[in-house]
């Protein structure tokens, strides 16, 4: 079986910098990939060509047999790949379930002008979209915030808030960006179980950026390393901590830091 | 200076609010006469210099015991509506005038507001006299319109002959701001020159009313070398700069305008490089000033702190007004009356000396006598002051 | 009925008795009748203050509509006056040729945003008062006036709209005129703003990239929204036009587009009805302020800048603290 | 040519000095000033008066511009513009309160100054010419330089004092910068006040070539907003260059357009446009603003 996704020789230049060089890998149906690295190591970069959010100066990326970089975000989201962002990306005055209602797009099936005349199909559509809110706010755990606005809500429910944004689009592969950034042990154990059941209990493919290396090992079925726009190693997540260059890449990128 | 002047100013007004409410307990009836003009913004000058005319004389006549009409008295009261060069809100001041029972308004001060009031001023029953020179406004079918001074298609071939005559001038060029007045201005300019024999030699550079240097406007007109230099539809605030321009970049020929200019303005602006500038005005130079002219010009300084020479024209539209109405007293509320006395009607004209006369001309223009008889007065700027050049009549 | 509470429906029933009733008795029993004029202009202008409100519904700051009132007055003033076309039918084709340059226009400019937006419309206001001054179909300078009352429509020989020359007083017909379209104008902005493409708007105005990221053509719904926006630029002024039967290259200009977005801050820019409100208390106080003479300028400025400092969140934030998105 | 560039010198370093100050503010406060015209309009005024009118030493009427706008510009920030930024949901509502007090000073300078145009005695005589290939009055030689050693006094108090690193900090990251200690209220009403003094300042110079009068304020804030959105919003080279681009935009244009007439500044604008829709961060800007 062809893999779902497919990055290909992926290399993406601004000005003399390369952020990205010549980068390949495959994610396979049903699976947890991550993409981790040190800071400045190109994931943000390799992330935003995958989802079309910036074009790649040479390469492609691939999806069911088709190419999906070098399109604009919205193309990429309706074939069925679909990214979150941090938690500052959300919708500020718009409450948990409305939000998730406005990302239901996808889902429509009357015509705008049939919303604005109140066709029978879109008003189908709005009963269906609230039906779908509640569903998965309730999959999520997060019925009991539905009402609240947005901008209120602490760091953790916004991450899931940004999850259920993502979830409400029905995507194939679901990209998320830094999941466990600034989360303390408890709070990243219950992320990694919100989601592995996405995966479980919902058939999403999930490709994740990540730098906080122990929960990429418990999650992830394989890991893709990146240091300085090159991949450095792929494997599994045992194959990965015994790899000599990712060690290193690593603790290199420590001493940096303490060297600032 | 200009806080003492404005302290004058209010108290000045106040005491017109006193005078009024005393003239109102001296039980005579008032005649309203509206204005509708800009009075804020960028081109205040050209509604207040109007404004200021019409309160001068109205609080004068009032002081002296009133206006007699046929057999009545009244007192005058101007009603001002700022319509801040809006055409739009030009309509609302037209309609505020219809609704305070006015037949009779000075204003508006430019095209578009001159044109977009016109229905309304049909249907209500108002005269009106637009300082804005489109012929349509005065040509019937258009009927309540009627130009309150000299249009540039009458006073620019007037000029231009004179100096072609005085001066041997046989070269031409104009400029103006890119905005409808002037550049409707400069075009009545160009066809006059053209069809005296004088050969234009630049007429497309045109100036944004913000310009604050003028010397790259005019360095290619300067190129062209013409013996006269017209500033058309030059307002007072940009024509001080203009002159200065030309003069420090070398030009020696003639510059005029066909505009109403204030003495103080280009004394200030341009100091003696304005000295032989040419322009259009009213009676108040000292040849031509009556003694009623000096009287006002003394009225409205105290008024107001400072006189303003732009007002030289604006002083006549109210005295046509009243002086008609005086004529045929049915006109104050019927402006059909007013329309057929204005065929016939002649007065003397008070502010200037000699026999000039009040009356309607407009024949040759509009094919109808829609504009006041205002003497078209050319006047030379020398040394802080207007020295008449010549005095010619509009047919 | 429509999906409204039934206080909605009073409100809205208690506002057309008001504007299609009230107002007329109003006037014919205190004599005001220019305020007809005044009432038509705010309703005029409202109109076009709605499309610069949607362009604000979906982030962006507009300081273009003097642009597109302009280009509908002049297109309805050409139809009329060149072409022979009915004003009732030249109405519809002002408001289409200003969303199809909206279009054209907003393809390039509707990437930018903040100030850079606001600027580049605001530059747009000058660049079309200036086409205006220099093409031979507008009679640049000297502009299009003498333009005809708008003239009746019947359907087999059955009169649908009156011809207004024949009228003796047309004060009332363009004031109802005016207050229909500014209704239809709000009806249809408020279905728009409470439809899925509101929402849609909604989630632009917050965040345009995770807008695009659930599938939202977020360039394909500027351009609509800029469209919709301009066709009401193009509407009011295409009315003003044939009221004031005149059109110059000053008839809109950046005065102009810069008021109709401060209706839009003093209404509320959360509020569907703001810029209605805010045109009405903009426009209206000015002329209620005519009293005062040479401190009418000081007056309004200062009210209004007491009105901003005290309800930063424009007029109708005052009743509804929250949620009036209604 | 050379005149060109002579203009085009004398053009920029005045336009940069007016959008100088409007980008200051905006950088600090993401305020866009549509009163700056309008207090630019009264330092001119206030030059006028002092110097025109009571005779006072021109200098000194130029440093009355500067503490009349400066006070002007304090009270404004801290009465108005604080507290407005502090209760609006969307901080865009801090035009309509520009746009107000624009109004507000359109009022007071007709009441207090009057309508008319005013201008001031020259304060040099003469002209300089090379030739007829540079015609350049003194007075506006002078002018210039001022202008340009204003321009330089203003970035070196911005680099090198303790208050332009502030305000630096400030303009960067309001929230970084309160991080740091900066008291971000007390910089704010100070970038404000300078920003105005600038717009006096500049005022109080041009007054002795172009006068002034009423009118002036509302064009020149648009003005200055497209200089400052040429040169990127909120950045100070950038208004620098975005000033001295006008100004030979308007120098160059006017000289190779002049024989299409009306539509030389329908063509500046429209390129304008064109700019702007390619490169809307400007030349420094960051873009999105």
């Amino acid at each position: 079986m062809s893999p779902l996704l497919q990055v290909r020789n992926v290399t993406k230049k601004y000005g003399g910098l390369t952020a990205n060089n010549d980068i390949s890998f495959d994610v396979a149906e049903n699976e947890i990939l991550s993409v981790i690295g040190p800071n400045g190591a190109g994931k943000s970069t390799l992330f935003k060509m995958i989802s079309s959010f910036t074009p790649t100066t040479t390469g492609e990326v691939i999806y069911r047999g088709e190419r999906i970089s070098n399109l604009r975000p919205h193309i990429v989201a309706r074939k069925g790949v679909v990214r979150t962002f941090q938690e500052t990306t959300i919708f500020k005055s718009m409450t948990v379930r409305e939000s998730v209602v406005v990302a239901q797009h996808l889902r429509a099936r009357a015509s705008l002008a049939g919303y604005f005349w109140g066709s029978k199909t879109a008003k189908n559509d709005v009963t269906a979209f609230g039906k779908y809110a509640d569903e998965l706010l309730e999959f999520l755990g997060m019925s009991d915030i539905s009402k609240e606005q947005a901008s209120n809500l602490p760091q953790g429910s916004l991450r899931a808030l940004g999850i259920a944004i993502g979830l409400a689009t029905d995507p194939k592969v679901l990209l998320l960006d830094e999941p466990f950034a600034g989360m303390n042990h408890d709070e990243t154990m219950n992320m990694v179980n919100l989601v592995r059941s996405v995966r479980d209990e919902r058939g999403v493919t999930v490709m994740l950026v990540e730098h906080d290396m122990p929960a990429v090992m418990s999650i992830s079925d394989r890991i893709v390393v990146l240091n300085f726009g090159e991949k450095i190693a792929e494997g599994t997540p045992s194959e990965i901590q015994n790899n000599e260059k990712v060690i290193e890449a690593y603790l290199g990128s420590v001493d940096d830091e303490i060297g600032m | 200076m200009q806080r003492r002047s404005f302290v004058k100013t209010a108290m000045a007004a106040v005491a017109v609010t006193a005078i009024g409410a005393t003239a109102a307990v001296a039980e005579n009836p008032v005649l309203k006469i509206g204005f509708v003009g800009v009075t804020s913004g960028p081109a205040a000058a050209w509604g207040i210099s109007n404004q200021r005319s019409m309160e001068t004389r109205a609080a004068w006549i009032n002081e002296t015991g009133g206006y007699t009409i046929g057999d009545t008295t009244y007192d005058i009261e101007i009603v001002s509506f700022d319509d801040q060069k809006d055409p739009k809100r030009a309509i609302a001041g037209m309609e505020k005038m219809a609704q305070e029972g006015i037949h009779y308004v000075v204003g508006p001060n430019v095209d578009d507001g001159a044109a977009a009031v016109r229905p309304v001023a049909e249907s209500n029953g108002i005269m009106y006299f637009p300082y804005a020179f489109p012929k349509s406004l005065y040509e019937a079918p258009a009927s309540n319109a009627v130009l309150g001074m000299v249009a540039n298609y009458q006073s620019g071939p007037a000029i231009y002959k004179y100096l072609m005559a005085e001066e041997g001038v046989k070269t031409v060029a104009f400029v103006a701001a890119n905005e409808s007045d002037p550049l409707s201005q400069r075009d009545g300019g160009v066809e006059a020159a053209k069809a005296l024999g004088l050969e234009v030699v630049s007429d497309n550079v045109t100036y944004q009313v913000d310009t604050t240097d003028f010397t790259p406007v005019l360095t290619p007109v300067m190129r062209a070398r013409p013996d006269l230099l017209v500033l058309s539809g030059v307002s007072p605030a940009n024509a001080p700069q203009l002159i200065r321009s030309a003069r420090e970049l070398g030009y020696e020929g003639v510059i005029s305008t066909e505009t109403a200019q204030d003495a103080g303005v280009l004394a200030e602006g341009a100091g003696d490089l304005a000295n032989g500038f040419i322009s259009v005005g009213g009676a108040s130079t000292p040849e031509l000033a009556s003694p009623a002219m000096n009287e006002f010009v003394q009225r409205y300084t105290d008024m107001f702190g400072e006189y303003n020479d732009e007002s030289n024209t604006k002083v006549y539209a109210l005295e046509y007004i009243l002086e008609t109405l005086k004529a045929d007293p049915a006109a104050i509320t019927d402006v059909d009356a007013f329309q057929a006395t204005m065929d016939t009607f002649e007065a003397p004209n008070p502010f200037m000396n000699g026999d000039a006369k009040l009356r309607y001309v407009g024949m040759t223009s509009f094919g109808q006598k829609r504009q006041v008889a205002v003497p078209l007065v050319v006047n030379v700027y020398q040394n802080g002051t207007f020295e008449t050049l010549f005095v010619a009549e509009v047919d | 009925m429509f999906g409204f509470s039934s206080k909605q429906l009073i409100g809205v029933g208690l506002f057309l008795f008001a504007i299609f009733i009230g107002v007329p008795l109003v006037i014919g029993a205190t004599g005001r009748w220019d305020f007809y004029f005044t009432l038509t202009s705010v309703a005029l202008l409202a109109i076009a203050s709605a499309g610069v409100w949607l362009t604000f519904y979906i982030g962006r700051i507009n300081i273009g509509q003097g642009a597109f009132a302009l280009i509908g007055a002049y297109v309805s003033a050409i139809l009329v006056v060149k072409a022979g076309w009915s004003f009732w039918i030249s109405l519809p084709a002002a408001g289409l040729f200003a969303a199809v340059v909206a279009v054209l226009i907003g393809l390039p400019i509707l990437r930018l945003r903040g100030v850079y937006f606001a600027m580049i419309t605001l530059v747009l206001t000058q660049v079309v008062t200036l086409t205006a001054l220099a093409l031979p179909v507008t009679n640049g300078a000297k502009g299009i006036s003498n333009i005809p009352l708008p003239s009746g429509i019947s359907v087999f020989g059955i009169p649908i709209l009156p011809d207004f020359a024949a009228m003796e007083n047309t004060k009332l017909a363009f004031y109802y005129t005016a207050c229909i379209i500014m209704i239809l104008t709000y009806a249809a902005l408020y279905r728009l703003v409470n439809s899925r493409l509101g929402h849609l708007c909604r989630s632009m105005q917050q965040n345009e990239e995770l807008a695009s990221s659930i599938g939202v053509n977020i360039a394909y719904i500027r351009i609509v929204i800029f469209a919709i926006s301009s066709f009401f630029g193009g509407l009011g002024g295409a009315m003003f036009g044939s009221i004031a039967q005149s059109v110059y290259p000053s008839s809109f200009q950046v005065a102009d587009s810069v008021n109709f977005m401060l209706n839009c801050f003093l209404g509320g820019l959360g509020y569907v009805f703001g810029p209605m409100l805010g045109t009405l208390v903009l426009y209206f106080g000015w002329d209620l302020l005519f009293e005062f003479g040479k401190y009418q300028m000081l007056i309004y400025s200062t009210i209004l800048i007491v009105i901003i400092r005290f309800l930063p969140n424009g007029l109708l934030s005052i009743r509804f603290g929250k949620g009036g998105d209604k | 040519m050379e005149q060109i560039l002579a203009n085009g010198v004398y053009l920029g370093s005045q336009y940069a000095m007016i959008a100088l100050g409007l980008t200051l503010i905006f950088a600090l406060m993401n305020v866009l000033n549509f009163a700056h015209g309008q207090m630019y309009v009264i330092g001119g005024f206030v030059t006028y008066t002092f110097y025109g009118q009571w005779g006072v030493p021109f200098v000194l009427a130029l440093v009355m511009s500067c503490v009349t706008l400066a006070i002007l510009g304090a009270l404004i920030e801290k009465f108005l513009f604080a507290p407005v930024i502090k209760g609006s949901a969307r901080e865009e509502s801090t035009m309509l309160l520009a746009a107000g007090i624009a109004f507000f000073l359109d009022a007071v300078i007709l009441l207090v100054f009057g309508e008319k145009q005013r201008g001031v005695p020259k304060i040099v005589d003469g002209v300089f010419n090379w030739d007829f290939r540079i015609i350049m009055p003194y007075d506006r030689i002078l002018i210039c330089l001022l202008a340009i050693l204003s321009i330089v006094a203003f970035i070196g108090l911005m680099q090198y004092t303790k208050t332009g690193r502030a305000l630096r900090a400030l303009a960067q990251d309001r929230t970084a910068a309160q991080l740091m200690g900066v008291n971000v209220d007390r910089y704010s009403m100070i970038g404000f006040a300078l920003g105005a003094m600038l717009a006096g300042l500049v005022g109080g110079l041009l007054v002795t070539i172009t006068g002034v009068n009423l009118g002036m304020g509302g064009p020149t804030s648009i003005k200055a907003f497209m200089m400052v959105m040429i040169g990127g919003a909120g950045v100070i080279s950038g208004a620098i260059w975005g000033g001295i681009i006008l100004g030979f935009m308007e120098a160059i244009g006017l000289a190779l357009l002049y024989q299409y007439g009306d539509i030389t500044y329908l063509l500046i604008f429209v390129s304008l446009m064109i700019f702007l829709a390619i490169r809307p961060q400007g030349l420094m800007g960051k873009p999105w603003g």
